[in-house]
C-alpha cells in the first residue's frame, strides 16, 4: 500500500514535471507576453523597456532556468498584468472552484445513482426509457446554452433565483445543475450500465436463493459491485471537471473561479498565473485520481494495490 | 433412510418452463414430473441443454428472472405435516421465507456464484439473520460452526476473508455452508463439483453425503457426470431436450437402462479400466500399408524431453521484486514415439500445460532439452522456431477460445499453411476444404465463423487446423474436456482414427483419467511439476505403484453404482501450490524402474 | 445608500499614472483628483480649482499653481506639496518603466516639477506649451500620496517600483470615494471619504462588481441585483427599454472605432489600395444597422469637444465606391488575401463591422480573412489591417490624433507607419504654435496627408449606453474622457421612495 | 474554400446509396429487423448527412451575403419576418437557414475529422502500450496522466495561438482532445486480447509477432473502437460549441453550429431563433450519433455474451 502511494507520488512529480515545462515552452511559443499586456502603440525601445521590466528577456532558457530557480525558492511568481504573487490570486479563486466542483459533484451523484439503478431495474418498462431518453438530451445540449437558458428562465423572466456571485445557497442551484447536467447525464448512462452488467451476475441468484429481500439483493449485493465501476469513472469525471469543467458556466454565472482565471491568464498571457494555475490544477487532478484509485482498491478487495502496482 | 410411503417433500408435476426469444418462446422443460421425499437424493442428468438448472431455478420460482416462464404445473412442497405449498404460484413473500430457510441451493460455478466484495461471514450471516433472525453476534458464531462442519480450516479467519482468497475447493464448502445454514429440508445442488478437480469432488461428495446423513435432508443433485450419480443418488431423473425419458432407482437403471437415450447417454460415458487403445498399424493417406512405419511406434521416437524445468516468477511491489517462484515443471522426463498417444494426467495446477507450452516453446524453459528429430528446440529463438512449427501443432482446451471470433473458417483452419508454406489462395481453399471433410464438418461451414457452431464442431475446426500443416506431433491440452459426453466420444474417435491415418503422436493432456486411459497408449502422472508415475497406459492405472497415483485413481467417480467406495474420510479438499521461495533447491529426483517402461518417483 | 454596478470590464490594477486604458478610465475619477480640474458638465471646455486653486504662467515654459489647503487623502495624510511634486515627477522624471513607456506620447515637453514652498509648486516645461491646463488635467497627473506609496514595501523613503505596483493594488487618493476593496479583475468597492475637500459623495457604499457576460449583466440588472449595468449593445436597448423599471442612458462616446493599414506591409504598401478600401467603407450603412443610426460617422479625425479646433468641414474619409473600384483597379492589388486582425470583444460592434467591413472589401473584389486574436498586433510587420480605437484622452486634436500619430509617436514606433521630414515640420506647427489658427491649418494639412496616403480609416464614434434602474439619476457626461463612471455629488442622485 | 471541403466530405464518405444498390436485399432486411426507434434514428442521420453534403445545392442564399438592413429579422410565421428568411437572419443580415446548413456541414467535417484523428492517435498508442508493454506503456499511459491533468482548453488556446486558428488547426486540436481516451480502451482491450488462446493458438502455430497484430489483435478492436467513435464524435460537437463560446473556435464569418450558437447567445433575449436553429441542429447530431453508439454497443455486448 505505502509502496502503491509512494510509486504514484513518484509518477506523479514526473507528470508534473513534464506538465510544467511543457506549459512554459508552449507558452513562451505562442507568443510574447508583452503583446497581450502593454501592446498597444509601443515602440521598439520602450517595448525593450517593457519586456525587461516584465522580465520576459533573456533566452527562453535563460527564462526557464530562472523560473525553476524561483519555483526551487518556493517563489511562484508574480502576476504580469496584477503584479502580485500568483498563490494570492489563486488562494482567491480557490474556495469558490471548490464550491462549485463539490456541488455538482455532489448533485451528480445524488441524481445519477439512484437513476441509473432505477434505468436498470426498470430497463423495460416506460421508466426505464424515461430515464434514459432524458439522460440522452443531458448529454446532447452544450452546457453554455443550457446555462443561459437557466438564467434566462430563472432570473430573467421568473426572478426567482440570483443571476451572479457566490453568497447565497440560491446563487448555486443554477451554476450547479448547469454544470452537472452533463456529467449526470453519462453517469446514469454509466451506472446503468454497470447495474446491468452486474444483475446478470450468477451472485445475485444466490442471494435471491437465500431469500433475500429484493431491497437487499439490490442495494447490498448489486450495488456494491456496481460501485466499484462506478467509482473508477467518478474519479475521471471529477478529474475533468476539476481540470476543465467550469470555465462556460463560471462565465455566464459571473463566478469567480479557477476555470475562468485559467481560460483568462491564458488568453492575457498572463504567464506566472498560467503556469502555477496549470501546475495546481495538475497535482489536483492527479491527487483526485489517487485518492479514487485508494478508494477503488477499499471499495474492491479483489485489488490490493500493494500488490499490484 | 427414504420413507416413499409417506407424502413426497416436493413433488413436480407437469411442470413447462419456456423462454421469450426474438423468434418466440421456446419450451425449455416441458411436462416434467418427479418427486422426492425426505432423507431421499435424487439425482436429474442430462446433457448440457437438456433443462436441468431451469428445473431446479423453477422449483425456487428463480426462473422468472432469468427471463423465463413456468407456463404450466405444480411444484407442491410440503411444509409441515399437514400444509402443502405450490411454490409456482405462491408470492414473492412467501417465497422469500421459503428460500435458503426450508429450500437451500448450491450453484456450479463457486467463483461467480459469491459476492466478490463481500466477506464470507458477511454472506453466510445473512441467512442466519434474515431467516433465525440471530443477532449478529450469534450469527458469526454459527456461521464459524458452520465453517467448521464444512471442515473449513481456520473458520475464524475465513469469515474475514473474501471469496478470491480461497480455493476452489474451500468456495464451493463455504456454498455448501451457506445453504445448510437453516437446516433446509431440501437441498437442490446444480453441477456443484463439476469445476473442481477429481479429488476435490470427492471430498465434496462425501462431505455432502455425509451431512445429509447426519440431518435427513432431502437433496437433489443435478450433473451430467454418470460416475457421480452412481456414487451419489437413489433415484435418478434422465432429462432431454426439456422432457424426461425416464425414471428409475439408481441401481436400476444402471443396470438395465430401458430408454435408448439413457442406454446411448451410459455407453457414452468413458469408463475407468476399460483399457488402453493398443497400437494399430499406422495408415498411409491412400489407406495402403506404409511399409516405413509398419515397425509400430515403439521404435522411432519423434520427441525426447529430458530433464526439463520451467518455473515462473512471482513478482511484488513497485520494483516488481521477485519474491518467489513458481516451479511449474520440476525435472520432467519422457520420450513420444510416433503413431503414440502419451497422456498426461494430474490435478489442475500440476504442471499438465505447462510442459506442453515449453515443449511447443510457448514458454521457456529454464533449463533440460526438448530433442524434436535429434534437434535441441531450447536454445532455439523464436524467429528459428518458426519453421519447425509446421511439424509441432497444438489443441487448445477451450475451442471457442482459441478461434479467433473474427476469421472465417477456411482462414482459421489454413492458417499453419500460410504461414509455412507458399500455396495460393485457392490451394489453400481446397486444403481447408479437404481438411474439413476429413474431419467431418459439413462442407458449407468453410465461410462460416466460430460463433455459428457447437462446441464440438469448433474443436474440430481446431483440429483441422491442427492437421492443415500435417505435423509429426500435436499437443492436445485438454482437448476434449470442455465437451459434452456424447460430443467428447465422437472426437476422441476421431483424434484416434488420424492418428491410425497419419501416425501422427499426440502428448494428451486431461485431468480426466478415464479420457487419459481410452485415449493413451501411456500415460504419465503429475503432481506438483513432477512426473511421480509414468508407464503404459494398463501398467499405470491396473497397477499404480506411487500413492499419489492410487489417490487420485481412488476420487474418480464410477458410473456403477455396485462399487460405490466406501471413504472413512473426508479426502484432500484443498489444491496443493508449487510456489517456492527463490532459491529453493528441489531435492533430485529418483526413480525405480518397475518393469519395461513403467517408472515411479521414489524420492 | 449603497450603489451596485454590474460592470463589463474590471482592470487588473488602478493606477492612473500607468493606465490609459478604456478599462481604467471608468473608475480614476471617483478616487483622485488631479491640479486643474474641468467642468464636465459640457462638452466645451472649461477649467476649474481642482486641488490647485489658482495658476499662472510665470514664464512661457513655467507654470506656478497653488495648491489648495486642508486636502487629505483618504488615509487621513494630509496633502503636501511634496506630495504634488512626487506625484509629477513620477511621471515627469519616470524611473518606474511602466510610467517611462506611458509620459513619452502625452507628457514628452514637461521637465520635471519643483516646490516653491508648502503652498506652491511649479512645473517647467522644455518648450512653450499651448496646452498647459488640458495636460495637467489629465488622468495620468492625478494626485496620490508619497508617504504612503514609498512605504509600501522596502525602504520607507525610497520610491521602488515595487512601491508603484504595490500602490496599483491599494490606491489611495484625495477623491470623494475611498478604494475599500479591490480585487483584481474581480471586484472594486468605494466607501464615501468623509473628509474630502469637496462637496461629499452621495453613497456610503458603491460596489462594482465584473459581470463579462451580456445576459448576465442584463439579467442581473432586471433581477434588481445591481443598479447600474455599463455596455449595453444598441442591439439589446430594446429589450431594456421595454421594460418600465428600468432605463438606458446613452451617448456618443469622445472615441473614435478605427481601423489601422500596416502603410509598410508589402501587400499595403501601395496608397492607391489603402485609399481604395478606405472609400469602399460605407460607414453610414454600418451606423444604421449596427448602430441603429445613433453612432456619429465624421468626415475627419476630429471632436466636438476640441472647441476652436473642432473641424467637421474638413473631408478626410468619405464613402465612393466608384472611386474605390477605380483606385483598386489602378493599384498594385493582385488578389492577396488581406488579413484582418481584431479582438474578440474588446470594441462594442467590433467584430460585427469587421465581418460587416470584409463583405464590403469583397464586394469590390478584395479577398479577406478575419483573424480573431486578443495578441496586439500593431507592431507586427505581417499585419495588414487591425480594427483600435483613439480616444480622446484629452480635448485637443493632440490629445487623440496626436498622441498616436505623431513622429516616432506610438504608430511609428511600431514600424506600421512611417512620416517623413514635410510630416514633421507639419506637426510641429501644429504641437507648438501658439496661435490657434496655425495649429488649425497644421491639422488641416496633417490630415490632407493622412488622406492622400491613409495609414487609417475613422470609423464612427461608437453609440454606448448603460443601463439602470427607473430610480438612478445617471448620465455619461461630455466632458469627461471616455468611460468615467461620475459618481461625485452632483453628477448621480437615487430617487428615494 | 467551401468548395474544397464539400469535395473532401463527399470523398471520406462515399456515396450513400451506391452501397444500397449492390445489396439491396440485405439492406433491406436489415431494415425490417430494426425497431421504429432506430429507424427514426436512421432516418435522421440519412437526412443529416444529406443536408450537410448538400448545403450549397439546397440553401437559399450564399452563407456569408449579408443584408445590413435585414438584420435580425424573424423566422416566417412571426411578425415583421421577411419573405425568403425561412428561420430569419442573423446578426448580420444573414440568412440562418442557410448558414445552419453550412454550419451543419463544417460541423460534421470538423467532428468527423476529429474523431478519426483522435482514434488514429489514441488507437495507435493504446495498440503499441497494449502490445508492447514495458516501456512503451509506461510512456504513453504517462501521457495519458498528462493528458488528463491539463485543461484542454489551455492546449486549444495555446494551439490556436502558436497554428492560427483555421480548420486545420481546430479538426487536430478537437482531435487530440479525446485520444486518451481510445488509448485506454484500446490497451485495455489489447492486454485482454493478449491473454486470450486464439492468440497462443496463432503463435503456436507460426506467426509473426506483426501477424499477430494486424491479423489478430487490430480487427478484434474495431468494434469497440467504432462504439468509441461515435460516442465521441457527440463530444467533439459539443468542445466545438464550447471553443466557440470561449472565442476559441474558426474564426468569422465562417459558420459553424458551435460558432453559430457561441456568437448567437448575445441574443437569445431578443432573437433567440439564431441560437435555437442551430443549438437544435446540435442537439439532433449528438443524440443521433449517441442513439447510434449505444446500438452498436448493445449488439457488442450480446457477442460477447453468447461467446
Ligand atoms: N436465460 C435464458 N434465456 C433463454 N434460454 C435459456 C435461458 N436459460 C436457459 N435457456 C435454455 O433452456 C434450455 C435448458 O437450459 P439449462 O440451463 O436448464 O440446461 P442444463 O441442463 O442445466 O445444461 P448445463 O449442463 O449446460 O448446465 C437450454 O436450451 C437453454 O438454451
Ligand atoms: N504464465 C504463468 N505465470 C505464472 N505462473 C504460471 C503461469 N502459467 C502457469 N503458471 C503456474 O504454473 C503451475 C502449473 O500450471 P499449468 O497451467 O501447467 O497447470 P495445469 O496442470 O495445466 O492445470 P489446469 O488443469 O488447471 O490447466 C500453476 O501453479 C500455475 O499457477
Ligand atoms: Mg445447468
Ligand atoms: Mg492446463
Amino acid at each position: 500500500m505505502l509502496e502503491f502511494v509512494i510509486g504514484r507520488l513518484l509518477r506523479m512529480c514526473l507528470t508534473v514535471v513534464v506538465i510544467v515545462t511543457a506549459v512554459f515552452f508552449a507558452t513562451r511559443f505562442s507568443g510574447n507576453a508583452i503583446d497581450f499586456l502593454a501592446g498597444e502603440g509601443l515602440g521598439a525601445k520602450d517595448r525593450q523597456l517593457l519586456i525587461e521590466y516584465y522580465g520576459l528577456d533573456g533566452s527562453y532558457g535563460d527564462q526557464f532556468y530562472r523560473y525553476l530557480a524561483s519555483l526551487m525558492d518556493g517563489n511562484f511568481g508574480l502576476s504580469l498584468i496584477e503584479r502580485r504573487p500568483v498563490a494570492a490570486i489563486f488562494a482567491e479563486r480557490v474556495w469558490p472552484s471548490l464550491q462549485l466542483l463539490v456541488g455538482a459533484v455532489l448533485v451528480t451523484l445524488i441524481i445519477s445513482v439512484p437513476a441509473g439503478i432505477a434505468a436498470a431495474i426498470y430497463r423495460n418498462s416506460w421508466i426505464g426509457s424515461a430515464i434514459m431518453g432524458a439522460a440522452f438530451f443531458g448529454y446532447a445540449i452544450p452546457n453554455f446554452v443550457l446555462a443561459i437558458l437557466f438564467l434566462l428562465i430563472f432570473s430573467f423572466w421568473l426572478g426567482w433565483l440570483p443571476s451572479t456571485g457566490n453568497s447565497t445557497w440560491l446563487h448555486f442551484a443554477m451554476p450547479v445543475i448547469a454544470l452537472s447536467t452533463f456529467y449526470i447525464a453519462g453517469m446514469t448512462r454509466f451506472t446503468r450500465n454497470a447495474m446491468l452488467d452486474v444483475l446478470s451476475q450468477e451472485y445475485l441468484r444466490t442471494a435471491r436463493a437465500k431469500g433475500l429481500p429484493e431491497r437487499l439483493v439490490i442495494f447490498k449485493h448489486a450495488l456494491r459491485n456496481a460501485n466499484i465501476t462506478i467509482l473508477s469513472v467518478l474519479g475521471l469525471q471529477i478529474a475533468g471537471l476539476a481540470a476543465a469543467g467550469s470555465v462556460v458556466i463560471e462565465t455566464v454565472f459571473s463566478w469567480r473561479g479557477i476555470g475562468e482565471l485559467l481560460v483568462s491568464s491564458a488568453i492575457r498571457r498572463d504567464y506566472p498565473v498560467l503556469q502555477f494555475g496549470v501546475l495546481a490544477v495538475a497535482l489536483a487532478v492527479i491527487l483526485i485520481n489517487l485518492v479514487v484509485d485508494l478508494a477503488y482498491g477499499l471499495a474492491d478487495p479483489r485489488v490490493r494495490l500493494g500488490k499490484t502496482a | 433412510m427414504t420413507d416413499r410411503t409417506s407424502t413426497p417433500l416436493l413433488s413436480v408435476e407437469n411442470l413447462s418452463v419456456s423462454f421469450d426469444t426474438v423468434n418466440g418462446p421456446r419450451a425449455a422443460v416441458q411436462d416434467l414430473s418427479f418427486d422426492i421425499f425426505a432423507g431421499e437424493t435424487l439425482a436429474i442428468v442430462g446433457e448440457s441443454g437438456s433443462g436441468k438448472s431451469v428445473t431446479a431455478l423453477s422449483i425456487l420460482k428463480l426462473i422468472e428472472r432469468e427471463g423465463g416462464r413456468i407456463d404450466n404445473g405444480r411444484i407442491a412442497f410440503r411444509r409441515d405435516e399437514d400444509s402443502v405449498l405450490d411454490l409456482a404460484v405462491s408470492s414473492e413473500a412467501q417465497l422469500q421465507r421459503i428460500r435458503g430457510n426450508s429450500i437451500s441451493m448450491i450453484f456450479q460455478e463457486p467463483m461467480s456464484a459469491l459476492n466478490p466484495v463481500l466477506t464470507i461471514g458477511d454472506q453466510i450471516c445473512e441467512t442466519l439473520v434474515r431467516h433465525r433472525r440471530l443477532s449478529a453476534n450469534e450469527a458469526l458464531r454459527e456461521a464459524r460452526d458452520l465453517l467448521d462442519r464444512v471442515r473449513l480450516s481456520d473458520p475464524d479467519r475465513r469469515l474475514l476473508q473474501y471469496p478470491h482468497e480461497l480455493s476452489g475447493g474451500m468456495r464451493q464448502r463455504v456454498m455448501i455452508a451457506m445453504a445448510l445454514a437453516c437446516s433446509p429440508r431440501l437441498l437442490i445442488a446444480d453441477e456443484p463439483t463439476t469445476a473442481l478437480d477429481v479429488t476435490i469432488q470427492a471430498g465434496i461428495l462425501d462431505l455432502i453425503r455425509e451431512l445429509q446423513q447426519k440431518s435427513g435432508t432431502a437433496v437433489i443433485f443435478i450433473t451430467h457426470d454418470m460416475g457421480v450419480v452412481a456414487e451419489m443418488a437413489d433415484r435418478v431423473v434422465v432429462m432431454r431436450h426439456g422432457e424426461m425419458v425416464e425414471t428409475a432407482e439408481t441401481v436400476a437403471l444402471f443396470r438395465q437402462p430401458r430408454a435408448p437415450y439413457t442406454r446411448e447417454l451410459l455407453n457414452a460415458v468413458p469408463k475407468l479400466g476399460s483399457g488402453a487403445p493398443v497400437y494399430a498399424a499406422a495408415k498411409s493417406m491412400t489407406g495402403m500399408p506404409d511399409s516405413d512405419t509398419h515397425a509400430g511406434p515403439a521404435e522411432e521416437t519423434v520427441l525426447e524431453v529430458k530433464n526439463l524445468v520451467t518455473r515462473f516468477p512471482v513478482r511484488k511491489g513497485l520494483l516488481r521484486r521477485l519474491v518467489a517462484r513458481v516451479h511449474a515443471v520440476e525435472d520432467v522426463s519422457f520420450i513420444l514415439r510416433a503413431g503414440e498417444t502419451l497422456g498426461l494426467v494430474g490435478e489442475s495446477g500440476s504442471g499438465k500445460s505447462t510442459i506442453g507450452r515449453s515443449v511447443l516453446k510457448l514458454v521457456e524453459p529454464e533449463s533440460g532439452h526438448i530433442l524434436f528429430g535429434g534437434k535441441d528446440l531450447v536454445p532455439l529463438t523464436r524467429r528459428h522456431m518458426r519453421p519447425i512449427r509446421r511439424d509441432l501443432q497444438m489443441i487448445f482446451q477451450d475451442p471457442y477460445a482459441s478461434l479467433n471470433p473474427r476469421m472465417s473458417v477456411a482462414e482459421l483452419v489454413t492458417e499453419p499453411l500460410f504461414i509455412h508454406t507458399a500455396l495460393s489462395h485457392r490451394e489453400r481453399r481446397d486444403r481447408a476444404a479437404e481438411l474439413l471433410a476429413r474431419v467431418r464438418l459439413p462442407a458449407d461451414s468453410i465461410d462460416r465463423y466460430p460463433h455459428q457452431f457447437s462446441g464440438g464442431q469448433r474443436q474440430r475446426i481446431c483440429i483441422a487446423r491442427a492437421l492443415s500443416s500435417k505435423p509429426k506431433i500435436i499437443v492436445a491440452d485438454e482437448a476434449v474436456s470442455a465437451l459434452d459426453v456424447s460430443v467428447q466420444a465422437e472426437v476422441i474417435d476421431l483424434m484416434q482414427e488420424l492418428q491410425r491415418q497419419d501416425g501422427i503422436a499426440y502428448l494428451f493432456i486431461s485431468h480426466d483419467i478415464a479420457v487419459i486411459e481410452k485415449m493413451s497408449h501411456r500415460v504419465a502422472v503429475l503432481d506438483q511439476g513432477r512426473i511421480v508415475e509414468i508407464g503404459t497406459t494398463d501398467a499405470v492405472l491396473q497397477h499404480p505403484r506411487h500413492d499419489y497415483t492410487r489417490q487420485l485413481l481412488d476420487a474418480v467417480p464410477i458410473a456403477d453404482p455396485r462399487c460405490r467406495r466406501v471413504r472413512t474420510s473426508v479426502q484432500q479438499i484443498e489444491r496443493k501450490n508449487p510456489i517456492r521461495p527463490i532459491g529453493h533447491k528441489p531435492s533430485p529426483l529418483a526413480y525405480q524402474s518397475i518393469g519395461t517402461d513403467h517408472r515411479v518417483l521414489t524420492a | 445608500a449603497e450603489l451596485k454596478v454590474g460592470s463589463a470590464n474590471m482592470p487588473p490594477y488602478l493606477d492612473p499614472g500607468r493606465d490609459h486604458s478604456n478599462v481604467g478610465s471608468q473608475f480614476y475619477y471617483n478616487t483622485f483628483d488631479v491640479l486643474i480640474d474641468k467642468d464636465a458638465e459640457t462638452a466645451e471646455t472649461k477649467f476649474r480649482p481642482g486641488l490647485a486653486t489658482e495658476w499662472k504662467l510665470v514664464e512661457p515654459t513655467v507654470m506656478e499653481l497653488k495648491l489648495r489647503a486642508g486636502v487629505l487623502f483618504q488615509n487621513g495624510d494630509p496633502m503636501t506639496a511634496d506630495d504634488v511634486i512626487f506625484s509629477l515627477n513620477r511621471m515627469l522624471q519616470p524611473t518606474f518603466k511602466p510610467y517611462v513607456v506611458r509620459a513619452k506620447d502625452r507628457l514628452g515637453n514637461f521637465d520635471r516639477a519643483e516646490k516653491v514652498d508648502d503652498h506652491t509648486i511649479r512645473i517647467i516645461a522644455k518648450r512653450p506649451e499651448p496646452l498647459w491646463e488640458t495636460l495637467i488635467n489629465m488622468q495620468q497627473l492625478m494626485i496620490i500620496p508619497e508617504k504612503y506609496t514609498k512605504a509600501l514595501t522596502g525602504d520607507p523613503n525610497v520610491a521602488e517600483d515595487s512601491d508603484y505596483e504595490a500602490f496599483s493594488l491599494a490606491p489611495i487618493g484625495t477623491g470623494p470615494y475611498k478604494i475599500s476593496q479591490f480585487v483584481p479583475g474581480e471586484k472594486l468597492v468605494w466607501e464615501r471619504h468623509d473628509a474630502f475637500w469637496g462637496e461629499k459623495a452621495p453613497f456610503d457604499k458603491v460596489s462594482v462588481s465584473y459581470v463579462p457576460e451580456m445576459a448576465s449583466r442584463i439579467t442581473a440588472l432586471k433581477n434588481k441585483e445591481v443598479d447600474i449595468i455599463t455596455n449595453v449593445p444598441p442591439d439589446q436597448l430594446a429589450t431594456i427599454e421595454a421594460d418600465s423599471n428600468l432605463k438606458v442612458a446613452s451617448d456618443v462616446t469622445p472615441l473614435f472605432h478605427i481601423l489601422i493599414f500596416n502603410t509598410q506591409n508589402e501587400v499595403m504598401k501601395d496608397p492607391k489600395f489603402r485609399q481604395a478600401i478606405s472609400y469602399a467603407v460605407d460607414r453610414d450603412t454600418l451606423n444604421e444597422a449596427l448602430w441603429l443610426g445613433k453612432a456619429v460617422v465624421p468626415s475627419t479625425h476630429t471632436y466636438k469637444q476640441f472647441g476652436e479646433l473642432y473641424m467637421p468641414e474638413l473631408k478626410t474619409f468619405e464613402y465612393d465606391l466608384e472611386k474605390a473600384k477605380q483606385l483598386l483597379a489602378e493599384s498594385s492589388y493582385k488578389g492577396e488575401e488581406i488579413r484582418m486582425d481584431t479582438s474578440a470583444v474588446y470594441y462594442t460592434n467590433g467584430l460585427l463591422a469587421m465581418q460587416a467591413i470584409a463583405e464590403m472589401w469583397n464586394a469590390i473584389g478584395i479577398k479577406t480573412r478575419i483573424n480573431v486574436d486578443d495578441k496586439w498586433t500593431g507592431g507586427d510587420p505581417t499585419m495588414m489591417v487591425r480594427n483600435w480605437s483613439n480616444p480622446m484622452y484629452f480635448a485637443d486634436p493632440f490629445g487623440s490624433f496626436g498622441v498616436m500619430w505623431a513622429p516616432e509617436g506610438p504608430s511609428e514606433g511600431e514600424g506600421r507607419f512611417k512620416t517623413d521630414e514635410a510630416y514633421g515640420k507639419t506637426w510641429e506647427k501644429f504641437r507648438f504654435s501658439e496661435k490657434v489658427e496655425d495649429r488649425k491649418a497644421a491639422y488641416a494639412e496633417l490630415m490632407d496627408r493622412i488622406k492622400q496616403d491613409p495609414p487609417m480609416l475613422v470609423l464612427y464614434q461608437p453609440y454606448e449606453s448603460w443601463a439602470m434602474q427607473k430610480d438612478v439619476q445617471w448620465a455619461p457626461k461630455p466632458g469627461h474622457i471616455p468611460y468615467v463612471l461620475d459618481f461625485r455629488a452632483g453628477s448621480i442622485s437615487v430617487a428615494s421612495n | 474554400m467551401s468548395d474544397t471541403t464539400i469535395g473532401s466530405l463527399r470523398e471520406t464518405t462515399g456515396n450513400p446509396f451506391s452501397v444500397q444498390r449492390r445489396i439491396p436485399g440485405k439492406a433491406w432486411r436489415l431494415w425490417v429487423g430494426l425497431d421504429w426507434p432506430m429507424r427514426l434514428v436512421l432516418v435522421l442521420a440519412a437526412l443529416l448527412v444529406f443536408a450537410a453534403l448538400t448545403a450549397p445545392l439546397i440553401s437559399p442564399y450564399e452563407p456569408n451575403a449579408q443584408s445590413l438592413l435585414l438584420r435580425l429579422k424573424p423566422p416566417i410565421g412571426f411578425m415583421e419576418a421577411r419573405a425568403g428568411h425561412l428561420f430569419g437572419t442573423d446578426e448580420l443580415g444573414r440568412d440562418v437557414l442557410t448558414r445552419c446548413l453550412y454550419g451543419l456541414q463544417m460541423t460534421l467535417l470538423i467532428a468527423v475529422s476529429g474523431a478519426i484523428i483522435g482514434m488514429l492517435i489514441g488507437g495507435t498508442l493504446g495498440l503499441l502500450a497494449g502490445a508492447a508493454g514495458g516501456t512503451a506503456d509506461a510512456l504513453v499511459m504517462a501521457l495519458v496522466d498528462i493528458q488528463i491533468a491539463v485543461p484542454f482548453t489551455l492546449v486549444a488556446l495555446l494551439a490556436v495561438a502558436v497554428f492560427g486558428s483555421d480548420m486545420h488547426v481546430l479538426i487536430v486540436v478537437l482531435g487530440i482532445a479525446y485520444w486518451e481516451q481510445y488509448a485506454r480502451i484500446i490497451r485495455g482491450e489489447v492486454l485482454k486480447l493478449r491473454e486470450m488462446p486464439f492468440i497462443e493458438a496463432s503463435r503456436a502455430a507460426g506467426a509473426s509477432p506483426l501477424r499477430i497484430a494486424f491479423r489478430h489483435i487490430v480487427p478484434n478492436v474495431i468494434s469497440p473502437l467504432v462504439v468509441m467513435f461515435t460516442l465521441n464524435f457527440s463530444n467533439i460537437v459539443l468542445l466545438e460549441s464550447s471553443l466557440s463560446f470561449l472565442g476559441l473556435g474558426l474564426s468569422p464569418p465562417t459558420a459553424t453550429l458551435g460558432s453559430m450558437v457561441g456568437i448567437g447567445r448575445d441574443y437569445m433575449h431578443t432573437a433567440p431563433w439564431i441560437v435555437a436553429a442551430p443549438a437544435l441542429l446540435i442537439l439532433l447530431i449528438t443524440l443521433v450519433v449517441q442513439m447510434l453508439g449505444d446500438r452498436l454497443r448493445d449488439r457488442m455486448d450480446v457477442r460477447l455474451r453468447d461467446r
